[in-house]
Formats: structure tokens, sequence, C-alpha cells
């Protein structure tokens, strides 16, 4: 099997808190994987790891087969890995047009250049108001970022993460915040994909879980529970004990 | 081991001059360079009270931080409480604005020199035990800071007014919108960040001297101590205060050819290994 | 029902900006209403209204026999309105514990009955509030507006980022703290079909302006109403 | 006529700002004293801030008294490295620089037209040095300020007082900003020298040392001081307190030296200013003017500076300080220093005169 | 709005020329026939000019607070002030082993000061600083200590024009190494490279994870702050023809982070602005009240925090807003 993302023994603690707990995860390539679990499972902290953003105590990430974990969080990301955050972080006073600029200056390696100007990177830009016109943020291209609306900075979060034109892409409650009509867009943008992109994706809103992902985890005090296809997890009895009540039947 | 009981005292005095800015920038998160100015004007009231009213010294201290910190309310009232939401450099630019205008204002009322003042008896001289010469009024200030500081991170730690405080600091909106009485808080912090700044003043007088340039001569160990000791942290404070106190003077003592060197060179160390300070409490905001 | 809360014809912003239109509503003790509307539509900017943090304009607002527009934005809180702020609004540097007690007032809302409720939180008590989950902001959120034993409790998205379990639990918990102890609230959802069950009223904005208001069951079983404000598409 | 211009160059601000005010109240006591004119022309005296130790401020002030308010006579400097930013614009510009308190020895050697009116640290250092050898101090530890004056102290009192016989036990150099005495002073104690040598400027530095060499009890410990005349001048007597009663220090004024010239000073002084003391910067400041005036007096008014320097060469007055020269080859005071040891006279802390030596020449040059 | 029909000239004439700008640079010339007096004046306000670019590039577009900027000004006139004092006297010369210099130090020293919160930055920079002043104060023999460094003998600029008592050579060579760092900051504040550091400023935890290198960035431009700065202290030290102790103490960079304040941080006008208003109010002030003229320069200071915020070029925006919207008003 081929795998985009795995983990072995993952460990992370917070003083004596243990809030990633042994987790060895495989992400198969192109894979539509969903992961999931109470409040403080640790999918956050799990992400973080994942991507550099805290060091783990233990254990090990390998990304394509190489073992990513003392490399930098932008290290990895010019390996494909790219993440959007839980809670929103964005350029305030930056116009979203400029915010993506960048990212994608820097996924061509052009952030380091010093003498012409921004707009003068044809190349650049162009990928980036494409990028803009497939999220439909072209009319606000211009804007500051700080005056737009929750739902459209929400679009913003994905746009930036999705100018690293990732391999692998972790996707933390991408939709919180955003109206349901909205969120449900959004979902189609990040369905179309290629399909050669893996998505590992944290949801509360079983609703789009099970109609979005082809494979889940499970997460529960920081360990693994259990793993399967939607039908599989949807009817775990202890999956739904401790996390999903009576909410959905797949 | 007199070297060591000096380097404490005047590591206490680093902390009686210094905390008062730890409350104001460390807990209220606003960067009040003129800390200096207030110790000033603690320490001209202290010399006023002492020389012209004829206050005996231990009324003069208390009266001084209290006036000091009626200064302070009125100010806050009227200035700085429209600078808690501007940016750090905004307050920089605002603080040390005050503090040019008091040096001069200083200068204008009390005149260039240094004033006199004499401590009662009871606080001069040495008491000298076997291998050890303790000076009176060093004995004093260490017996006091650790008063205050214990009564401060009482204060800050343990009560529900310090809780108030860090959160009305950490978001005004919300604090207001539980309940919490943001402007009081405030005023009242402010006018112990002041009250202290006027204690410490009037206490370093003694052994710093007091003349118009006193607000910016200090203004460096003030921040050492504020940024070593880990913003907001009152232990922190006290204990930074130790450490460079005691390696302040044992290396005047030991090596006076890098004496000056030292403080600067232990400061840039701890910071490089602890760059949130010794007792960094806030993590990245 | 005795009167609790009562808007005439309220105008609010933020500045110069005006985003509340003529507004006006009741609500009694132990009363429920769900606002609702679609993104950037005002839902927050009332609440941030009776709270004291938004812009004022005109119109009336009086809560508990009082006007309140001349009660200080601090001291609202105490005369009875608890409010769950859309962004949490956790205090960072306080931990879990200091977050709850820092506003606690007497009455039946103590942290041994926070902590039943949540019990997440309380095995997070020494945290600070900016080590904390997504989702246990947010139970600390409402534990907070709690512990102020208010007589209104302003509820914006609280069920944002919580686990389907938990929203379950907490949509019976609203519906017990309504019809036992009396408390009214008003709650704001994206998911209008699953909170108007839980609700008396509903009031609906636009644009600022209030295009709904009456009952929570004529809307919910008014497809065309639903669809045409707030975009729902039933399934 | 045209007035005559004198720019002062001088700390106004900063803390060295009593420095500047002491010698603005010596000039401008000269010229209330001659109707304000000088070789029958009226005085433009023009002051400029240099905040202390800010060399490049205090050579634009002086650049632009020339340039702009075309001084006829450049004057003022209250630190050494003023002195030295200064001095070249002075040989540039072809202007007389009286320097008012600055007291480097070598200030006169970087320039031509440098003249000085103060004192230079050998000339104070070699008369006390002298004195303590006479006087039965054997050890001495130096503690000198860390710069261009302190080291002249230094070096000057150690050469003196070694020649006599004496040993220097231990010598340290202060950072000029320094907020703690106690280290020093506790090492001094442990060393147990007959007297320790001081200097350094005066100000919170001299308050601040004589707190700690009393707290510290060093002269129950048998430790004397002897220093240079800055540690007890009148401007900050009153701050050092009756701490200072019995000092024995070296300086070319004291405010109960007793002539007429002085009575007459100080009475004007007191009249003018009622909130300060005359001290050797305000005396400095004075006859920084009445030199111009003696030297214009000379040269028929020209202020020509190869003329005026000409002039000014070899000329010497009844200062209210005592009989003064200026030395024709270094262009430097040659003047009588005194002993004297602080005493409470009518009620106030005074510096007495016991001893002098006459005629003492700037030793720091060959 | 389509891909076909979007308009991407904001983007693109971010970068361009003013015609205010152009009447901005006109002020030197203006400034040199009416004030022909003060050239010295406006030689050191061109001077700071430059000094507080070097700050405005690493604190106002990369936010790195630093208290101890004069490290890299006193580091770079002690170079060139060396250079001259020991027989080379071309200034430009001394220019160009003064920016190497100071860059140099700024490169090792961005690895300390990368680290840690605000505060923690401004120490550290701080107590480079103030370590630098007491070597320099240590090694007399080299430096003079105290006493400053003379003996500076320049050699005419471009082997013509002579440094001459009225500064006629040091105003022109001065303003027109301002301009020519000026125009190259910003180019550089334009580039892809500006906006990555206006990005890390925003939003540093956002900017690994779009992939930037942030210790990288930042490291580069303290690295070029420092040279600027070796630059402006070197022609301080070429003008006065001294270096004293003080071009690397505390008060130098504590004034220069006012003075980039006072003119708003985070625009290279601001930089300029400020040195032109700190300084002549300073001079003006000064010359009225030689005692206490601090006062009123403190109550500038307060009244323009109090009125505009971001400094006076914050009040000029807002200023221009304003009249922007008066006019569309009157239309
Ligand atoms: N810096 C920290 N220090 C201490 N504890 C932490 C820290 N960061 C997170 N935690 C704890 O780790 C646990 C896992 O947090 P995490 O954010 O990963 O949860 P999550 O699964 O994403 O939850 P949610 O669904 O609510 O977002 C939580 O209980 C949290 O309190
Ligand atoms: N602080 C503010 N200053 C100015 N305008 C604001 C502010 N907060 C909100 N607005 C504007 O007021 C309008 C209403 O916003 P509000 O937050 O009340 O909407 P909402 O209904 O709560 O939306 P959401 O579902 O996204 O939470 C929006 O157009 C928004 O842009
Ligand atoms: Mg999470
Ligand atoms: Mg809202």
């Amino acid at each position: 099997m081929d795998y985009a993302l795995q983990t072995r023994n993952l460990a992370k603690n917070f003083g004596g808190f243990t809030a990633t707990n042994n987790v060895s995860l495989n992400v198969e390539a192109g894979a539509r994987h969903a992961l999931i679990g109470p409040n403080g499972a640790g999918k956050t902290t799990l992400i973080n790891l994942l991507t550099g953003f805290l060091e783990p105590t233990a254990g090990h990430v390998i990304l394509q087969g190489e073992d990513v974990t003392r490399l930098g969080q932008h290290q990895r990301v010019k390996r494909g890995l790219a993440r959007t955050f839980q809670i929103n972080r964005l350029f305030a006073d930056l116009t979203v047009l400029e915010s993506v600029t960048m990212a994608v200056n820097e996924r061509l390696g052009l952030g380091a250049r010093f003498w012409k100007p921004v707009g003068a990177h044809g190349q650049a830009v162009e990928e980036a108001v494409a990028l803009l016109d497939s999220l439909r943020l072209l009319d606000v291209a211009h804007e500051k970022t700080r005056s737009l609306a929750y739902g459209k900075q929400r679009l913003i979060e994905i746009a930036l993460a999705l100018a690293m034109k990732p391999r692998v892409l972790l996707l933390d409650e991408p939709a919180a915040g955003v109206p349901t009509t909205e969120s449900r867009e959004l979902f189609e943008s990040i369905a179309a994909l290629p399909r050669d992109v893996t998505i590992l994706l944290i949801e509360h809103d079983m609703d789009l879980v099970f109609r979005f992902a082809d494979r889940i985890s499970v997460l529960v005090g920081g360990a693994l529970l259990t793993h399967g296809t939607p039908e599989v997890i949807a009817n775990d009895p202890k999956v739904r004990e401790v996390y999903l009540g009576e909410a959905i039947c797949a | 081991m007199t070297v060591l009981f000096d380097g404490v005292a005047s590591g206490m005095l680093l902390f009686l001059i210094s905390v008062g800015l730890s409350v104001t920038l460390g807990l209220m998160n606003f960067v009040n360079l003129a800390h200096g100015a207030f110790a000033m004007v603690g320490g001209y009231l202290c010399v006023l009270l002492l020389n012209r009213v004829g206050v005996p010294f231990l009324a003069a201290l208390p009266l001084a931080a209290g006036l000091t910190a009626l200064v302070g309310v009125v100010l806050e009232r009227t200035l700085y409480r429209r600078l808690y939401t501007a940016t750090h450099l905004d307050q920089v630019l605002f603080s040390i604005g005050l503090v040019f205008m008091s040096i001069a204002a200083a200068q204008f009322l009390f005149g260039a020199q240094q004033q006199p003042l004499t401590l009662p008896d009871f606080l001069r001289g040495q008491i000298s035990l076997p291998g050890l010469d303790m000076g009176a009024y060093r004995l004093f200030l260490i017996l006091l800071s650790l008063v205050i500081a214990f009564g401060l991170q009482r204060l800050v730690g343990g009560t529900r007014f310090g809780a108030e405080l860090r959160a009305s600091v950490d978001n005004p909106r919300a604090a207001r919108g539980v309940g919490i009485n943001v402007e009081r808080v405030f005023t009242l912090t402010f006018a112990l960040g002041t009250a202290l700044a006027g204690l410490g003043g009037a206490l370093g007088v003694e052994m710093l001297g007091l003349d118009p340039g006193f607000p910016v001569k200090y203004i460096v160990y003030f921040l050492i101590v504020v940024a070593v000791g880990g913003s907001g942290n009152i232990t922190g404070s006290l204990v930074a205060s130790l450490i460079l106190g005691v390696l302040d003077v044992a290396g005047k003592y030991y090596v006076p050819q890098i004496g000056a060197f030292v403080i600067y060179a232990v400061m840039v160390v701890m910071l490089i290994f602890r760059p949130q300070g010794l007792f960094g409490r806030r993590a990245a905001r | 029902m005795p009167e609790l809360l009562t808007l005439e014809n309220v105008w609010a912003g933020y500045g110069d900006a005006v985003v509340l239109e003529d507004i006006s509503l009741t609500l009694g003790e132990g009363d429920s209403l769900s606002l609702l509307g679609r993104n950037g539509m005002g839902k927050t900017t009332l609440f941030s209204t009776l709270m004291g943090a938004a812009r004022h304009r005109s119109g009336a607002i009086r809560f508990a026999g009082r006007d309140l527009t001349r009660v200080p934005a601090h001291a609202r809180a105490h005369s009875g309105l608890g409010w769950v702020p859309q962004e949490r609004d956790i205090f960072p540097s306080l931990t879990v514990e200091e977050n709850l007690t820092v506003v606690a007032t007497r009455g039946p809302w103590t942290l041994q009955r926070v902590y039943e409720m949540f019990p997440r939180l309380k095995e997070r008590r020494g945290n600070m509030g900016n080590q904390l989950s997504g989702g246990e902001q947010q139970m600390l959120a409402m534990g907070r507006a709690l512990m102020l034993n208010p007589r209104l409790l302003l509820l914006d998205e609280p069920m944002e980022g919580l686990a389907p379990l938990i929203v379950q639990e907490l949509m019976t918990i609203i519906q017990r703290l309504t019809e036992d102890s009396g408390m009214a609230i008003i709650l704001v959802e994206q998911h209008a079909r699953q909170i108007l069950p839980l609700t008396r009223q509903a009031l609906v904005l636009e644009r600022g302006k209030a295009v709904y208001r009456g009952d929570s069951e004529t809307l919910l079983n008014d497809r065309a109403l639903l669809d045409g404000w707030l975009g729902v598409v039933a399934h | 006529a045209d007035p005559l211009k004198v720019g002062l160059v001088l700390p106004m601000s900063g803390p060295f700002a009593s420095y500047g005010k002491q010698i603005e109240h010596g000039a401008r006591l000269y010229l209330q004293q001659s109707g304000g004119t000088i070789a029958g022309r009226p005085v433009e005296l023009i002051v400029k801030d240099d905040t202390g130790v800010a060399p490049e401020i205090s050579k634009r002030a002086a650049q632009e008294l020339v340039v702009k308010d075309k001084v006829d006579v450049l004057g003022g400097f209250g630190l050494t490295p003023s002195a030295f930013a200064a001095a070249p614009i002075a040989t540039e510009a072809k202007k007389p620089m009286i320097v008012m308190n600055a007291a480097a020895s070598a200030i006169t050697t970087k320039s031509n037209y440098v003249l000085r009116v103060s004192h230079t640290l050998p000339q104070l250092t070699a008369p006390i040095a002298d004195w303590a050898v006479k006087n039965g101090i054997r050890k001495v530890y130096t503690l000198v300020a860390d710069f261009g004056p302190g080291h002249d102290a230094e070096a000057q009192f150690k050469k003196t007082f070694t020649a006599g016989g004496g040993e220097i036990v231990g010598e340290v150099r202060t950072p000029v900003k320094n907020p703690d005495f106690a280290p020093f002073l506790q090492k001094i104690k442990d060393i147990k020298p007959d007297a320790v040598f001081l200097f350094v400027p005066p100000g919170e530095q001299t308050v601040a040392f004589m707190k700690g060499f009393v707290e510290r009890d060093l002269a129950k410990a048998g430790i004397r001081i002897v220093a240079t005349g800055d540690l007890t001048e009148e401007d900050i007597l009153d701050a050092v307190g009756d701490n200072a009663l019995g000092l024995i220090t070296s300086l070319q004024y004291s405010e109960v030296h007793n002539s007429p010239e002085n009575a007459a000073y100080t009475r004007a002084y007191y009249a003018a200013y009622p909130k300060d003391r005359p001290n050797y910067m305000s005396v400095s400041g004075f006859d920084g003017m009445q030199l111009i005036a003696r030297t214009l007096e000379k040269t028929g008014g020209d202020v020509t500076a190869d003329k005026f320097m000409a002039a000014a060469r070899g000329m010497s007055w009844t200062s209210p300080r005592g009989s003064i020269a200026i030395d024709p080859d270094t262009r430097d005071i040659t003047q009588t220093i005194y002993i004297r040891k602080v005493e409470r006279v009518d009620g106030k802390l005074q510096n007495v005169e016991f001893d002098a030596v006459a005629n003492v020449r700037d030793p720091g040059k060959p | 709005m389509s891909l076909a029909t979007f308009d991407l000239t904001p983007l693109r004439r971010a970068d361009r020329w003013h015609p205010a700008e152009l009447a901005f640079w006109l002020l030197p010339v203006a400034a040199y026939l009416v004030f022909p007096d003060n050239l010295v004046l406006l030689t050191q306000i061109a001077i700071t000019a430059l000094f507080c670019l070097s700050l405005d590039l690493i604190l106002g577009y990369a936010g790195i607070v630093s208290l101890g900027h004069a490290a890299f000004f006193g580091f770079g006139a002690y170079a060139a002030g060396l250079l001259a004092a020991n027989g080379i006297g071309d200034p430009l010369a001394g220019l160009a082993v003064a920016a190497l210099a100071s860059a140099a130090l700024g490169f090792v020293t961005s690895f300390l000061v990368l680290r840690g919160s605000d505060l923690t930055r401004l120490m550290v920079t701080l107590g480079i600083a103030m370590m630098l002043y007491e070597v320099a104060n240590k090694l007399t023999d080299l430096t003079g200590g105290v006493d400053g460094l003379q003996g500076i003998e320049m050699t005419p600029l471009l082997g013509r024009f002579t440094f001459d008592l009225y500064g006629k050579t040091a105003y022109w060579y001065a303003v027109a190494v301002l301009f020519l760092l000026f125009w190259a900051a910003r180019k550089l504040v334009h580039s892809p490279f500006g906006l990555s550091l206006k990005g890390i400023r925003l939003n540093v935890a956002r900017m690994p994870a779009i992939g930037a290198p942030v210790n990288a960035r930042l490291s580069a431009i303290y690295t070029i702050g420092a040279a600027y700065a070796g630059i402006a202290g070197a022609l301080l030290a070429q003008t006065t023809q001294f270096v004293a102790l003080d071009v690397l103490s505390f008060n130098r960079s504590a004034e220069l982070m006012l003075i980039l304040v006072l003119g708003g941080s985070g625009s290279l006008y601001g930089a300029v602005i400020g040195a032109i208003v700190f300084m002549s109010a300073h001079h003006v002030l000064s010359d009225m009240n030689p005692e206490y003229w601090q006062f009123w320069l403190g109550a500038l200071l307060v009244v323009v925090v109090l009125f505009a915020r971001d400094g006076v070029m914050g009040g000029l925006r807002r200023l221009s807003h304003a009249a922007g919207g008066l006019r569309k008003g009157a239309r």
C-alpha cells in the first residue's frame, strides 16, 4: 500500500498531560481521510505534530516515505504538506490578493527576491488570481482581509493552503463558522481537488464527514480508538458511545 | 560574605524600584516608560516631606507612595486611559514624552543639583557580625522588599482582584461582558503601580541620589528586571533582581575592569536560554 | 409570564455604521427565542448591543424593569445577563478554574454544578485558557456565563465545534434551563432546524431588519419562509 | 557699535545641567558688572545646549555659532569630549575658544586657539598628592572615573605620590555612569589603605560615594579621603551634608576664599541668583568673560583670532579665586591651588582653605 | 467578476512614484537655499533619517523591536573613523567598510535576536549594544574611550569636493547617500521579500505554514538594517570628523525609536519625516530655551500620540482621507 502520511508511535505530553498517546496512523495516498473524536481528544494537537507546529515528545512522522520528524514546518511545506487552522490565522492588513500571491511566491521560491516589485513576477500573480477565481473570491481580491465577513475569511484560510499545491492537505474544521449553505459549496470545491491530493480532515459536522470521507479514524483521549470505512465507524457501538451519540445513521 | 549581602541588598533595591513597572508593564501590559518619572515624584515628595515639613522618614515613605499614587490616578483618568488600546510603540512615545516633561519640570522646580536626604539614626551605619558587616539601611530594604513581594504575589496570584486584572488585560471587552469593572480595575492597578514606583523612588534616594535625570538613568535597569524576571511575574522580578544584584556587585568587587559589563552579559545569556524570562507565564500571544 | 426584556425600535451599530434597524421584541421570564439569519446579518450585533459592546443609537431597551441603556457595560452582567460570545473570548492567562471563579456570583450555579455539566472542564481545571482545545473553550464559555447565575442567557452559536454527543447533551440542558429553572434564553445557531424545536419564539434578521417575529413552530413548519430567509436546504 | 558676539556651548539639560547653569551664571554676572559691554561694544551672549555627553551636538553647536550666528569668540565646554570635538572648528574658523570647565590636560593641544580659564586635573592632583605625602599618608588606594580626566588624575597622583615615597596599594576605574559604589568601597575596606584618593565628576557620584563611605564606616576603619575639590564643590555640598565635615580636598576656588574680589563676587552672585551657591564653575564663566574683556582692551577691540591669541598669552589678573595667569606657552591656566577642609561656617558647609601652592602650571604638560 | 475582466492595477501600481514623493525629494534643495547657515543640522537630520530608515526596515516592516540599534550605527562610525584616522581618508571607501563591518555584526547577532517575545528582543538588542559600548569604552587605545576618537582626516569626496566649514559638501554627500539608500529600500519593501516581511510582522505563526523560512528572512533584513545603520554611522563620523562613545549609547537607540514612532513606523517616509520633525523641534526648542526645552519636546510627543496614532504619517494619512472624503462629498 502506498502511504502519503504515516506516524509511528507518535506522542506528545504537555507537562504531565498526555495529549497524543502512541499514535500510529496511516493515511493512504489519494485518500479522503477524516479524523474524528471528542473535544480535547487531541485532533488539533495531532495536526500540529504532523506539520511541525509542535515538536513530538516521542515517535516519528513520515511524509511520502521520508522521515520528516526533525524538519521545520516550512521544510515540510516544501515537501508538499499544507494545512488550515482551526481558528483563522490570516494577514489582517494585507489584501486578499497580496496574501495569496505571497503564498504562491513562497512555493515558487520567489519569496526572497528583493529588487523587482511583487507585481512584476507575473507567473505568481496569475496563479494567485486563478486560485481566487476558483474559490469565487475575485470580487474581494483588493480588499483588506480584516474587512471581510467571517465566512469569506474562512475561504482565504483554505486558499492559502491550496496555494501550496499540496500533495497532502490537512483541514482542521474548515467549515466551522461557515453557514450551512456555504459550507456545502466549500466542501464541493475541496472534493473537486485532483484525486492524487491526499486529504486529512477534522470535522464535527457528521453530515459533512460521512458525505466526504472514504476512511475515518477515531481519536479518543489522545489514542487511536479505531479506524475504518464510514459504514463501519457509524455502526461501531464504541464510537457511538463516546462520540456520535444518536446523531447519524449513515 | 559581605559582598553577598551587599549584592542581595542592591538586588532588593533594584526590585523595589522596578516592581511598580512589573505591575504596569507586566500585568497591565502598558509600556509605561514613565515609571522612573513616578519614582522621581516619590523621591522628591519624600525629600520635601522630610526636609521642609519635618515628617519622620518612616511616615514619609507611605505618604510619598500615596501622593505619587494620587498623581498616577489623575494621569490615568485623564491621559493613560486613552492609550490602553494604542500600540506598544505609541505607548512608548507617550510615556517618554511624559518623562521629558517631568525632567524639565523637576529641573525647573528643584534645580539640577542633587537633593539631600538624611536617614534617621537607626537606619544609618552598620551592624557588624563576625565576618559580616550589614548596612542597617540595606537590611531594612531587604526586609521591606520581601514583605512587598510576598504581599503582591498573594494579591495578584491568589485573589479575585488579581484574576480580574489578568482577565481585563487579556480581553477588556469580554471582561466587561462578564461583569468586571475594567476601568476601576485598571485605575486601581495603575494606582498600585505608581504607589510602588513612588515608594521605590523614595527608598532609592539614599542609595541612588535624586536629581532631575532620575527617570532616564534607571530605565534600563527597570526593564532588565522585568524582562529577566518574566513579564508580570512578581516572584520572577524578585529572583531576577537578586541574581542581577549579586552578580553585579560581585562583578564589580572581583573584576572591576569589566564590572559594568557583567549585568548586560548576564541578562543576554539568561534571555537567550529563557526567552520568556525566568518565570515567563504567558505563552505566545 | 412576567416581562423580562423589551426592545422597542432599537437602532444600533459600530461607530458610524448602522447594523441593526428598528428592532423590537419582548421576552418573558423563562421564555426562549431563536435568533436566526445568515452570515453578517446582525445577530451578534444584537447581543453586543444588549451587553453594551456595540453602539446603541436609539430606541428603548428595558431589562427586568430597568432602562438598560443607562447601565454601564460591566454592570449589565450583574443585572442578570449572561453572555456566551461567538468568539468564546476565554481569558488566556487565567486557568480554567479562574475563568469560572472570576465571575462567580451567589446562586444555584456553582463551580461544582458547572463541573458536573462539563466533566471535561474539571479534568482540565488547572490548564491556562489558551491551552484548551476549541471545543473545551466553548464549554468553558458556557460554564462561565452560567456562573453569573443570569436571568437571561445569550448564546451565540454555542454548539459550534462541539462533538455530536455533547451537542445532544447541550440541547437537553438548554431545554431544561428554561423549563426547570426559569432562565430565559436567546439562542443563535446556523442550524435552524436543530434549534427551533427548543425555543418558543423566533426572530429572523435580514440585513439588520427583523423579517420574521413570531412562533418557532410556525417558522419550523414553513419551508418557504425557512428557505427564503435562511437558505436552509431541507434534507 | 556692532555687538560683540560670544557663543557658549554648554550642557544646559541632562545629567550635567548644573555645570552649564553655573558657568552661564558666572558669565552673565561679569557682563552685569561691566554694564553689558566689552571694549565699548555691547555683548551678545548666545548659549547653546549640548546636553552634556553628545559631542556631535557640541560640534554642531560650535559650527552653527560660527557659521550662522557669526560669533567672535567661542566658549563654555562642560566636558572633555565636547571640547575635543569642537577644537577643530576653532582651528578651521580661526576663533578663540575659551574652555571653562573641561579638564583633560590635552585639550589645549588640540588647537592653537584654545585657552583655558578653569583647571586641569593634574593641576589639582599634584598638590593634594604632595600634601598627602607630607601628612603621613603612606598607602593609598586610587578610585577615579573611567574617562580622560580620571585617567589624568590617576596618573598624576601616582607620579607625585610615589615620587614622595608613598605607595599605591590598589586602583580602580569606575564607570562614568555608576549607580553603586558599595562593592568598590567594600574592597577598599578589606584592603585597609591609609587613604583613598578620589576623583569622580561632581554630582550624583560624589554624593553616592560619600554616602557609601559613611555607611560602611570606612572612617572608623582608619581610612581617610584625599580628593580633588570636585568632591566638595559648593553646588553639591549641601546634598552631601554633614558627612562631608572634615574632608580635605584641593581646588582653585572656595566660596569662602578670603579676598575683596571674592567678597564682591559672592555678594553679587547671591544678589543675582539667590537659590544657588557660587562654585568654581561659575568663577570660570566669570573669568572667561574677564579674559575676553582684558584681551580686547589690549588689542584695542580687535577680535581677529591671531591678535587675540597673541594678546591673551601671558595675560594675568586677579580673579575671585586669587591671582591667575594664562601660560604663554601652553595657553593653559596657571593658578594657586588651595588645600581646604570642610567646616561649618555661619551654619553653612564651606571649604576652608588652610594651605596653598602658588603658581601651579599644568603638570601634565612638558 | 471573471478572470478576463479582473483588474490587476492596484497590485501593479503599488510601487509607482507618487507626485507628492517627487515633491518631497525637492525639499533638500529647498532647505539648502532657505537655510544655508544650518547645513550642519540639516546634514545630521539626513544622517538620522538614514539611521531611522534602517530601524524602520527591521521594526516597521519586519516587526523586530530593538533598543540597541546604535550598536550598528556606532560600529559603522568607529569602522569608518578608524579607517580615516589610520590614513585611508576616502569617504566612499569608508562607507563601504562600515557597511560590511556592520552587516557582519548584524548577521552574527541576528541569531541571538530572533528568539523570544518583543520584550526579550528589546532587552537582548539593548544588552548587545551596551556590551559593545563597554568594549569601546575599555579599548581606550583604539577608540579613545569616553574622550572620543580623534584625528580623523577625510580626503576630498570623489577626489574633488573638500569637506568645508560651512558643511556644503557634507550636506550634499549625506543627502545623496540618503536618497540612494532610500530608493533601494523602497525597491526592497515593494518586492516579494518585502511582502513576506509584512507577512511575518502581521502573523509570524502562519508564515512557516506557507513555506516561508521565517528566521532566514529575519536574519537577512536584520543584516541589511545593520548595514544601513553602519553607513549612517560612518556618515556621521566622516562629516563631524570625530567619533564619540555616545554613538553606541542607549540614549541614541532609544531616541531613534522615538523618532521612528513619531514619524510613523512601517512607512519609509515616516522614518524620514520623524527625523525632520524631531530634530528640528529639538533644535528650535533648545535654541529658544536651552534649559527647559525638554518639557516642550515631551509635550509635543504626548500631543502627537493623543491626536495622531501611528505618528505624523498616520495623522497625514487620516487627513488626506478626510480631505478625500470632503472632496467626494463636495462633488
Ligand atoms: N499547550 C498546551 N498545554 C497543555 N495542554 C494542552 C495544550 N494544548 C492543548 N492541550 C490539551 O490537549 C488536549 C487536546 O487538545 P486538541 O486541541 O488537540 O483537541 P481537539 O481534539 O482538537 O479538540 P476540539 O475538537 O475541541 O478542537 C486538550 O485537552 C487540551 O486542553
Ligand atoms: N466591530 C465591528 N465594527 C464594524 N462593523 C462590524 C463589526 N462587527 C460586525 N460588523 C458588521 O456588522 C454586520 C453584522 O455583523 P454580525 O457579527 O452582527 O453578524 P452575524 O449575524 O452575527 O453573522 P455571523 O453569522 O457571521 O456570526 C456585518 O456586516 C459586519 O461586517
Ligand atoms: Mg481542535
Ligand atoms: Mg455572529
